[in-house]
C-alpha cells in the first residue's frame, strides 16, 4: 500500500546506518533458498516485480519492521503463491502438498538460470510523445493510492526539474494490481532538500526520484 | 539480519540467533518442499541462482568497469552517455540489461544513490546489496539526513560539495563513478580496480587511496 | 523526533478498528501501576507531559508498534527516569534501588490524587497580539525537526483556514527540550480532505489540526 | 493490548498473555520498588490514582452533560461557547481544566475526534480512551479514511452530511454532542443520559435510539 511503513524516506527514529565488514551474500542458507524462490516463482511471469512489491508492503507494519529483509520476502512470497492459488493455506499450515499443482507456461530450469541474470527490460513502445522535457518544472501529484505507488510521500506536493526524459516504461501503479504495463514515460526529477524538508534544509542537498509522468503536472 | 531490527524489546525476528533460525529455516525448507512437490520449482534451479549470486555477480564487476573508465576516456563518455551499453560493450561482464545509468563523482558533486520504499540495487554490478543498504536506518536517512550518513560511512566533503542523491523509485538503476584517487598515474586497470569498493560505487565511500590498497596491489 | 512512527496520520496497512466490548479501565493491575507511576512522576514537574511524549517517540520504531499503549508508557517512563538522573541504568538491571534518591521539590501524596483529576492548564500570558484570526487562510510550514513537534506530517505545506483562536499556549516545540514554556497562539485549523490527501478524495470531508503560530504563514 | 499489534508473526509484546504479562509486571514491580526506596513515589498515592481512573471518572461523566444539553437549551449555547466554563458551573463533575471544546453533531455536520500523534483525550469526561482509540488503525486512518473507520462502528451517516475530523494535536480537548435520538420528547435528564455512548461523544457512534436503551431507562 502507498502510504505503509516501506515508505520510510525522511523518518526518523531508526538510528545509525550500521555496517558489517566482509559480509556474505547470504547469511544462513535459507536466505539464499527464499531469494532463489522468489527469482524462480518470478519467472513464471504469474506476477510482476510490483506485485511482489506490493505483497511486502501490505505486511503487517510491525511484521515488516520485525522482520529481516529475506524474511520479508519469505513472508511476501508465501503470500503470493496463497494470492494466486497456487498453494493453498492448508498446505503452508501442513508444510507440505496436500494436492497436485497447476500447470504452468514456464518454470525455471537449471539451464534458464544464466539468462535469467540479465535485468529484465522494463523498457515499452511509447503511446505518445513524452509530456515533459529536461529542464521543465513540475509539480508531483498528491496521491494517496490504497494500491501500490512508487510516488514516496516526502516527494508529493514538491516543485522539481526534470533532469532526464529515460524512456517510456512499465506503469508500476498498474502492473502491481493486474491491470497491465500501461506504459508512461519516466522521469529523473530532482529536488532541492530545501523543497522537500523546508527552510532549515542543507542548501548543497538535492534528491532525485524516477518519476512516472502521471506523477507529473506543469509547475 | 538487519541492522535496524535489534534493540533490548524485540525478541521476534530480525535475527539469525537460535530458535528463529530454526523457525525460519523449518519455514523455508517447508515451502521448497511445497513448490517443489507441486512442480513449480526445480530444486537444482534454485541451487544454481543460489550459486550465481554468491560466487558469480559482486562488486568486482562494477570495479572493473570503473577502472576501465578511469583510462579509457572514450569508454568513460559512453559510460556516462549510455551505461548499459556502455558495459555489455565490454564483453566480460553479464548483459546488465537496459536501465543502468552511471553518475560521476566530481570535487565539486557526489552521488550517492538508496531506495527508500524497498531495497532496489544494481545488483548486475555489485552483487547482492549489503544488510546495510537494505536497512531501515540507511533508507529512511538518505534523502533527509545524508551528510549524517555519510558521516558514519567515514566520509567527510567539503563542505561546498554539491550532494545529490539517487532514489531508486523505478526499474533504472545507478553505479557511482567515483573520482580516481590521487597518485595512481600509470596504475593499469586491475591495480586500479583494487582501490574500487563497493561503498564508492554506491556513493556511501570513496575509492581507496593507494596506501589503503591491498598489498597486493600497492606499489 | 518529528518523523518517527508516532506520525501515523494518513499511513495505510495497519489493518481495521477493533472494538473489545465492556472494556475495563486497566485489562491487568501493572496497567494501573504504570498510569499512576506516570501521572506521580508527572506532578514532579521535572519534566513536561511533551517530554513525556517525545520519550515514547524516540523508541525504536518497531519496540513502539510491538508495544502495547501501557507497555509504551512504561518504556517512555523508565527512559525518563533515567534520562533525568534520578534512576541509575544499574538500578533498572538491579531491579531495585543501589543508592538514596535524589531530593525533590514535589513529591505527590494520596491527599493531593483529588486535585490532580484536573487538567492541568496550558493558557499562559499572550506576549503580543495573535498573528492570525478565525477566517484567515493560512499555510502550514514544512519543518522536519529532529526533535518534537506536534504538528503532523500529513498536515504540512497544506493550505488552510483559521477557524477559531485557542489562545496563548505553552509551545510543545519548546517544552519538549527543556527550553521553556515559550508561549504562543493556538489555532483551530482547517483543511478539506482534498487539500491533505489530494483530488481522489473525499470532498464532503474536512480535518483540522491544533495548530501553533509557529506552524503557520499567511497563505 | 493493542488490537494493532496482532498478527501471526508478531510474538513479542503487544499482549498481556501468558509470559509477556509475567515479563511486564516483574517490571513494572520492580520499577514501582526502585521509585519507592528512592523516596520518588508513595504506594498510597498511586493506589489512589488507580482507584480514581477506574471508579471516578468514566463516560457516565459526559453523559450528564450531554443529557443536560438536550434539555436545557441555555446550558447548550453556555457548553458550545465555552464548554470548560459550562460543565464546571455543574458543580456535580470534577474541575476539567480549561481546555474543553464541545462540537455538535446536527444532520448536516458530524464531527469525530482523534489523536493522531499520540492519544489525547478528554479524560476529564469520558474516562481513560479505550484501546482502539490509542491503536493504530484509528489513529492512521480517521484522518484519511473516516466513512471506512465509521462504517467498521456500523455508522452510516447521509451521504451529504459533511464530515469533520478533530486531530488533538495540542492541549485542547474536544467533546463531541450527539444529536438527540427521535422518540425522547418528555425523557428527563437522567434517562437520555442512558442514552448517550462513549462512542457517541468521540464521534464513532450515535446516541442510542429508544429502542436501543437499557432496559431501566426505557419505558
Amino acid at each position: 500500500m502507498t502510504n505503509s511503513i516501506h515508505d520510510m524516506g525522511g523518518m526518523h527514529g531508526f538510528g545509525p546506518v550500521e555496517v558489517e565488514p566482509n559480509e556474505p551474500a547470504f547469511h544462513a542458507p535459507w536466505e539464499g533458498r527464499v531469494f532463489a524462490m522468489q527469482r524462480a516463482m518470478g519467472f513464471t511471469r504469474l506476477w510482476t516485480i510490483d506485485g511482489d512489491r506490493a505483497s511486502i508492503e501490505t505486511l503487517p507494519p510491525v511484521a515488516y519492521l520485525a522482520a529481516s529483509y529475506y524474511e520479508r520476502w519469505f513472508l511476501g512470497l508465501e503470500k503470493q503463491v496463497v494470492a494466486h492459488g497456487l498453494v493453498g493455506e492448508d498446505e503452508i499450515a501442513a508444510g507440505r502438498s496436500l494436492r497436485p499443482g497447476r500447470r504452468l507456461n514456464r518454470k525455471l530450469t537449471a539451464a534458464d538460470v544464466p539468462g535469467t541474470m540479465t535485468r529484465g527490460n522494463f523498457a515499452r513502445p511509447a503511446p505518445g510523445p513524452a509530456r515533459f522535457k529536461a529542464g521543465d518544472q513540475v509539480r508531483t501529484a498528491n496521491i494517496n493510492p490504497v494500491t501500490h505507488t512508487r510516488l514516496p510521500r516526502y516527494a508529493r506536493g514538491k516543485t522539481g526539474t526534470v533532469e532526464a526524459v529515460r524512456g517510456c516504461h512499465v506503469f508500476p501503479d498498474s502492473a502491481a494490481i493486474g491491470a497491465g504495463d500501461n506504459p508512461q514515460f519516466l522521469y529523473t526529477v530532482v529536488f532541492s532538500a530545501r523543497e522537500l524538508w523546508g527552510e532549515a534544509a542543507d542548501p548543497s542537498v538535492s534528491v532525485s526520484i524516477e518519476a512516472f509522468e502521471p506523477y507529473l503536472a506543469p509547475a | 539480519m538487519a541492522a535496524d531490527n535489534h534493540n533490548p524489546h524485540d525478541h521476534a525476528h530480525g535475527s539469525v540467533h537460535g530458535s528463529e533460525l530454526s523457525e525460519m529455516q523449518l519455514r523455508v525448507r517447508a515451502l521448497e518442499t511445497i513448490l517443489t512437490e507441486k512442480g513449480y520449482v526445480e530444486p537444482a534451479a534454485l541451487d544454481r541462482i543460489v550459486e550465481n549470486a554468491e560466487t558469480k555477480i559482486g562488486p568486482h564487476i562494477g570495479a572493473r568497469i570503473v577502472a576501465r573508465a578511469w583510462v579509457d576516456p572514450a569508454f568513460k563518455r559512453r559510460l556516462l552517455a549510455d551505461a548499459s551499453e556502455a558495459v555489455n560493450s565490454l564483453g566480460y561482464v553479464s548483459p546488465v540489461g537496459s536501465h543502468l545509468i552511471a553518475v560521476e563523482n566530481t570535487p565539486k558533486a557526489h552521488h550517492m544513490v538508496v531506495c527508500t520504499l524497498c531495497s532496489c540495487y544494481p545488483w548486475e554490478v555489485l552483487g547482492l546489496p549489503p544488510v546495510w543498504y537494505k536497512s531501515a536506518p540507511y533508507r529512511s536517512r538518505a534523502v533527509i539526513d545524508p551528510k549524517g550518513v555519510l558521516a558514519e560511512f567515514g566520509v567527510t566533503l567539503p563542505p561546498d560539495t554539491e550532494i545529490r542523491i539517487w532514489d531508486s523509485t523505478a526499474e533504472t538503476r545507478f553505479l557511482v563513478l567515483p573520482m580516481r584517487p590521487a597518485g595512481t598515474e600509470g596504475w593499469n586497470e586491475e591495480q586500479l580496480a583494487g582501490l574500487v569498493t563497493r561503498d564508492s560505487m554506491v556513493g556511501t565511500g570513496l575509492a581507496k587511496s593507494p596506501a589503503e590498497a591491498p598489498i597486493e596491489v600497492a606499489r
